[in-house]
């Protein structure tokens, strides 16, 4: 059977492999008027068996298939031409602005291509972050839920202004905790198990933006450690990663790649030990990017009595993501600081005065 | 400044250029007979749509329409294509299917009507039952393709050309003083060309666009001595231009292209209707 | 105008007479009205603090009805709006610009503080707790436990006990089937090694790759290792040193000899060169075996095949794969496999024929089925 | 209106109940009956066909209709609307010529037309054209 497909989608001599399906059954369907190999997506063989394609279908198809195709040839014609002015221009600010055109019209040129359109709606875990259409479907998906998720649970547990002024998220931040047998990503706010944390974490970084060696600082703090002498809070470093090199093909921060680097950490993890009757701790991871071509060149750093919002502002931070957990005194407290050599935990008074 | 030089000269002519130098065009028309064709896009996205609908539809209630018992219900039911119920223990390789009122939930339901056919001859005017055949969409003039036909491509609109002064264009007239709006005098012009027996209807009197020629070639700006060519638009609505010794074509919009010149073309394109 | 008055006038006269005979009317518009006599007590609100007084939790600022001063900052509202502080301090009346609408009661924390605090800048929060310095107190505050804890103490205990168990005969077993594998291991050795396999099995069954498995399996060990040395200081360097390529060594051996096939089983390890060439010779024995997985075949081919796909080399979706097209469960409908009557060889089906839409009765040689799990 | 309407099926909506407690073997009055057969002609029960699932590249392939169409339908109107716009500017620059050319002319173009409707005679397209396509044997009406 013969594609659908006639010009620049089926053409991958200038374009990505990664544009296509690798799934060649599947590819094969959105490639054809109807399904060759049945409903490759569905997995009982009785479903495949029941399933019925919509009537006509199979006519329109092509058709709204070329239509599409035959735009994005002319935008990949749009994008030729900028090409051609970007060799002549010298001026930066021109160039940083036809740069920004092109990146806009590769996301609109395979915006509508049904193979991208599958593989960002049903295989977001493995796509190619270095293409700027998959950064825009993944950009959408991630405001649409991620960034509304993690600014409710910033300001209602008052991350903010406590720890940083204030967040204008630009990266999408996940975290989980490898060293545990399940491995899955934190929901922010979660409150974790004094075992769970034991161990240091993994992060991974999403950039939307083109990103190729980008620097970038993570720092773990906690601003709910009791200071009694003034009867009030201080904040601790529980961790600190400075001039971690991160692109959209590799965000994550995890062992392997700090078992490579050990220059990346500054202050080792120190896991959350509340004592008992502090309440829960909010335990605020932060993203900051570093200014361009800046390193941070921080020697000792003192954990206790940290101060963030300074720290940032004299190594030039701005914040770019945030994540957070929760943790609280449990049986397994005195364990973890035991295996720490922290001493025993101070025990509080369980009512206020 | 023109304006003003214009007022003080001639008495005769209020204009600031010599009233010969004005002309006026008529660009007659023939509006659609039939509606226009569905493209193959437009045909297969609205058979899709329209399929969906069936699908999603709820099913025909039966019983509102036709009383239990009636003989109208019993032609009804008689008529009907019912799907295969579901039995206990029979494998059904498609899928076990779900009756509800006579109808699969999982499908579309098809409702067929009694086709009543009528008596008669189709052609037979005196006969008030007879069966109701359309005419066809496309006339004795399109398979002929005679270009001088009214009845010639009925979805399109039709432009009426002449050739004047050996070239194809819209009938052209010269305005002999400024006494009389520009489209009476392209009207009036038209009826001295093709006789008496049409009616047409003039859109407005303000003129679509404006033709500036120097020496017989279009330019666009005006000069010393330039004709001025004012386009008024018309529709026909009855009768038939038949002029003596006059070459006309009625032409849709990309028949004109092939025929005008090409300059021309630029001018009056955008006032053409698809 | 002074019909529509007069009328109205006529009904309320109307009514009241109304109200008068009929007791329970439905409708008891306007019956006349009483503005005597209608005082009440006051109710003593207003403010119970002023202006920089000082207070102490839980005493009340503000009686008020509705909220004419919205709580402001450690200061709690109640259900009929009264204000009352939450942190001991001095009263604030102030406004806020970003409720410009608004007047608040809140508790400044120092004497000299003004509210409201700086908008950006950290909140101002007071710890109001004591460290516990008698050791008999702080010992009972430590085990105190909460009715809802207490309840559910028991069941955890138990259900950690049982892990722990299984947790141990796993790597009992483990350690019983290494010598298998590895004969040239001492004790001491095995033990670590079947700790080191018990913690690969676990990150296998959280989802981790193998490659990752053994990688945090390390990376676990040489941690606490390092807490060892650094935090507890339980050993010394050269202790620590020495046990690390000792712990390497043994990594060495035992990843190149034993790995987790896809159902967790101990089998012997394959790099990824020998894996594949398994693959490929398995895939080929296969098509020798059943050229056609179209035609029946015999029971001993069958557990042959079945030993081939389920060799330590595929993984589940492998074996899931091969097994749909070597072994079918139902082979389709051909002459050879179609039976004429009911026997005792044949299975009869009633199926729905579309074209007909008839139910017709197939019978099918029971040699068309895979049956049941032949291994 | 409503309000007679309700009382007038307010007895039927009573034997409704009844009947239903009853359950009697000889069905409802027809009053009831009738009420029965108006309401489930509204009513989604047991009419409603089977949620509509697709299976991923039909949902994906069903997106790419619905997209397309959308961007023919852009580009459509951008195009009607370039078209007016241009005539529109031809229009304006003519008239302007007009009057700069000749006053006269001009305020003759833009004199009220009184009296001046749209042509019955034009017909509205239709699906078919009529037995007689074209009216040929227009007579102009003899001006009293």
């Amino acid at each position: 059977m013969s594609s659908v497909s006639k010009g620049i989608w089926s053409n991958f001599a200038r374009r990505s492999q990664s544009l296509a399906l690798r799934n060649r059954n599947l590819q094969k369907a959105l490639l054809s008027p109807t399904l060759p190999h049945g409903p490759v997506s569905l997995k009982k063989r009785s479903s495949k068996d029941k399933y019925q394609s919509p009537i006509g279908m199979d006519e329109i198809y092509p058709l709204a298939y070329q239509y599409l195709e035959s735009q994005s040839e002319k935008t990949y014609k749009k994008i030729e031409e900028i090409e051609k002015q970007l060799e002549e221009v010298a001026d930066s600010t021109t160039k940083s602005q036809l740069k920004d055109r092109k990146t806009q019209l590769e996301v609109d040129a395979e915006v509508n291509n049904p193979e991208i359109i599958y593989n960002s709606l049903f295989g977001t875990n493995s796509i190619d972050r270095t293409q700027p259409v998959y950064r825009h479907y993944l950009e959408k998906q991630w405001k649409d839920y991620g960034r509304m998720l993690i600014m409710q649970r910033l300001e209602t547990l008052a991350v903010i202004p406590d720890t940083l002024a204030t967040l204008d998220p630009q990266v999408d931040v996940r975290l989980k905790f490898p060293g545990n047998n399940i491995e899955r990503w934190i929901e922010p706010g979660d409150i974790l198990s004094s075992n769970a944390t034991c161990r240091p974490p993994s992060l991974e970084v999403i950039e939307f933006k083109e990103s190729k060696n980008d620097l970038y600082t993570v720092l773990i703090v906690d601003p709910d450690t009791p200071d009694v002498e003034n009867d009030s809070f201080s904040t601790t470093l529980h961790w600190g990663l400075k001039n971690v090199a991160l692109s959209n093909e590799d965000g994550v921060i995890d062992a392997k790649k700090l078992v490579g680097n050990p220059e990346y950490e500054f202050v080792s993890y120190l896991p959350p030990t509340p004592e008992k009757n502090t309440g829960n701790h909010r335990i605020a991871v932060w993203v900051f990017r570093q200014a361009e071509g800046k390193k941070v060149d921080e020697g000792a750093v003192e954990r206790g009595s940290f101060d963030i919002r300074k720290f940032a502002e004299e190594n030039e931070l701005t914040a770019v993501g945030a994540h957070l957990w929760r943790s609280v005194w449990d049986r397994n407290t005195e364990n973890v600081r035991k295996m720490y050599g922290l001493g025993r935990g101070r025990i509080f008074s369980r009512d206020r005065n | 400044m023109l304006h003003l030089r214009g007022l003080a000269t001639a008495a005769s002519s209020n204009g600031s250029i010599p009233i010969n130098l004005i002309r006026t065009s008529l660009i007659l028309s023939r509006i659609p007979i039939v509606t226009p064709e569905v493209s193959e896009f437009d045909a297969k996205f609205y058979n899709y749509q329209e399929e969906l609908e069936k699908r999603l539809m709820w099913t025909f209630p039966k019983w509102f329409y036709f009383k239990k018992g009636t003989v109208a219900e019993k032609e009804f039911t008689k008529i009907q294509k019912y799907p295969i119920p579901a039995h206990r223990g029979v494998w059904f390789p498609k899928g076990v299917p779900e009756l509800k009122h006579g109808r699969d939930r999982r499908f579309k339901q098809e409702v067929t009507l009694a086709n009543k056919v009528s008596e008669g001859d189709s052609q037979d005017l005196e006969n008030v039952s007879r069966p109701i055949t359309p005419n066809s969409r496309i006339t004795e003039a399109d398979k002929t393709n005679d270009e001088t036909s009214l009845e010639r491509k009925l979805p399109r609109t039709l432009y009426l050309l002449v050739k004047q002064d050996g070239k194809w264009k819209f009938p052209t007239f010269q305005v002999k003083d400024d006494q009389v709006a520009l489209n009476e005098v392209a009207e009036s012009g038209l009826r001295e060309l093709g006789g008496d027996k049409i009616n047409t209807w003039s859109v407005s009197g303000t003129p679509a666009a404006v033709i500036k020629y120097s020496n017989g070639e279009i330019v666009d700006e005006g000069h010393e001595g330039v004709v001025r060519e004012y386009l008024m638009k018309s529709h026909i609505v009855a009768g038939q231009f038949v002029p003596e010794g006059l070459e006309y074509k009625w032409l849709a919009k990309e028949e004109v292209e092939g025929v005008v010149d090409p300059k021309y073309y630029e001018k009056v394109g955008y006032l053409l209707s698809n | 105008m002074f019909s529509a008055l007069k009328s109205d006038l006529l009904g309320r006269i109307q009514n009241s007479v109304a109200l008068l005979t009929l007791v329970r009317g439905a409708h008891k518009k306007a019956g006349g009205s009483k503005t005597y006599m209608q005082d009440s007590p006051g109710k003593r609100l207003g403010p119970k603090k002023h202006e920089g007084e000082k207070v102490s939790v839980g005493q009340i600022i503000m009686r008020q009805r509705g909220t004419k001063w919205y709580p402001g900052s450690n200061v709690g509202i109640g259900k009929d709006h009264t204000l009352f502080a939450m942190e001991p301090g001095y009263v604030r009346y102030y406004l806020d610009p970003f409720h410009p609408k608004r007047k608040f009661i809140g508790i400044a924390l120092g004497k000299d503080e003004r509210l409201p605090y700086e908008h950006f800048d950290a909140t101002h929060r007071r710890l109001g707790r004591t460290v516990l310095e008698n050791p008999v107190a702080a010992k009972r505050e430590e085990e105190y436990m909460s009715r809802k804890e207490s309840l559910a103490l028991p069941e955890i205990l138990k259900e950690k006990g049982i892990r722990d168990q299984r947790r141990a005969a796993k790597i009992a077993l483990l350690a019983k089937r290494l010598p298998e594998f590895i004969p040239e291991l001492d004790d001491e050795s095995v033990s670590l090694a079947a700790e080191r396999l018990g913690a690969i099995d676990g990150f296998l069954r959280g989802g981790k790759s193998l490659e990752d498995a053994r990688f945090y399996a390390t990376y676990n060990y040489n941690y606490d290792l390092k807490l060892r040395l650094d935090a507890t200081k339980e050993v010394t360097p050269e202790i620590s040193e020495e046990l690390k390529k000792k712990y390497a060594e043994l990594v060495n051996i035992v990843d190149s000899r034993v790995m987790f096939d896809a159902k967790f089983n101990l089998c012997k390890n394959l790099t990824d060169e020998e894996r594949e060439q398994k693959k490929q010779e398995n895939v080929a024995a296969l098509k020798e075996l059943i050229p056609d997985a179209n035609i029946p075949v015999d029971k001993k081919v069958k557990i042959q095949a079945w030993g081939l796909i389920e060799d330590t080399c595929f993984s589940l979706s492998e074996r899931l794969h091969l097994k749909r097209r070597f072994l079918k469960p139902v082979l389709p409908e051909s002459a050879e496999l179609l039976g004429d009557e009911k026997t005792k060889n044949t299975v009869a089906i009633s199926r729905m024929n579309y074209d007909t839409r008839r139910v017709e009765t197939v019978y099918r040689l029971k040699k068309g089925f895979l049956g049941q799990r032949v291994n | 209106m409503f309000s007679r309407l309700a009382r007038r099926q307010l007895p039927a909506v009573r034997q409704l109940q009844q009947a239903r407690l009853k359950r009697s073997k000889a069905g409802l009055n027809p009053d009831a009956q009738r009420v029965v057969t108006q309401l489930s002609v509204m009513s989604a029960g047991r009419k409603m066909p089977k949620m509509l699932k697709l299976c991923n590249e039909d949902y994906v392939k069903h997106k790419t209709i619905m997209k397309a169409w959308s961007v023919r339908r852009k580009e459509q109107i951008r195009e009607e609307e370039e078209v007016l716009k241009k005539q529109y500017e031809g229009m304006k620059e003519a008239s302007e010529d007009l009057k700069r050319v000749n006053e006269r002319l001009f305020e003759l173009s833009n004199r009220h037309e009184y009296g001046k409707r749209f042509p019955l005679e034009l017909r509205v397209p239709t699906e078919y054209p009529a037995r007689q396509v074209w009216y040929y044997d227009y007579v102009r009406k003899r001006e009293e």
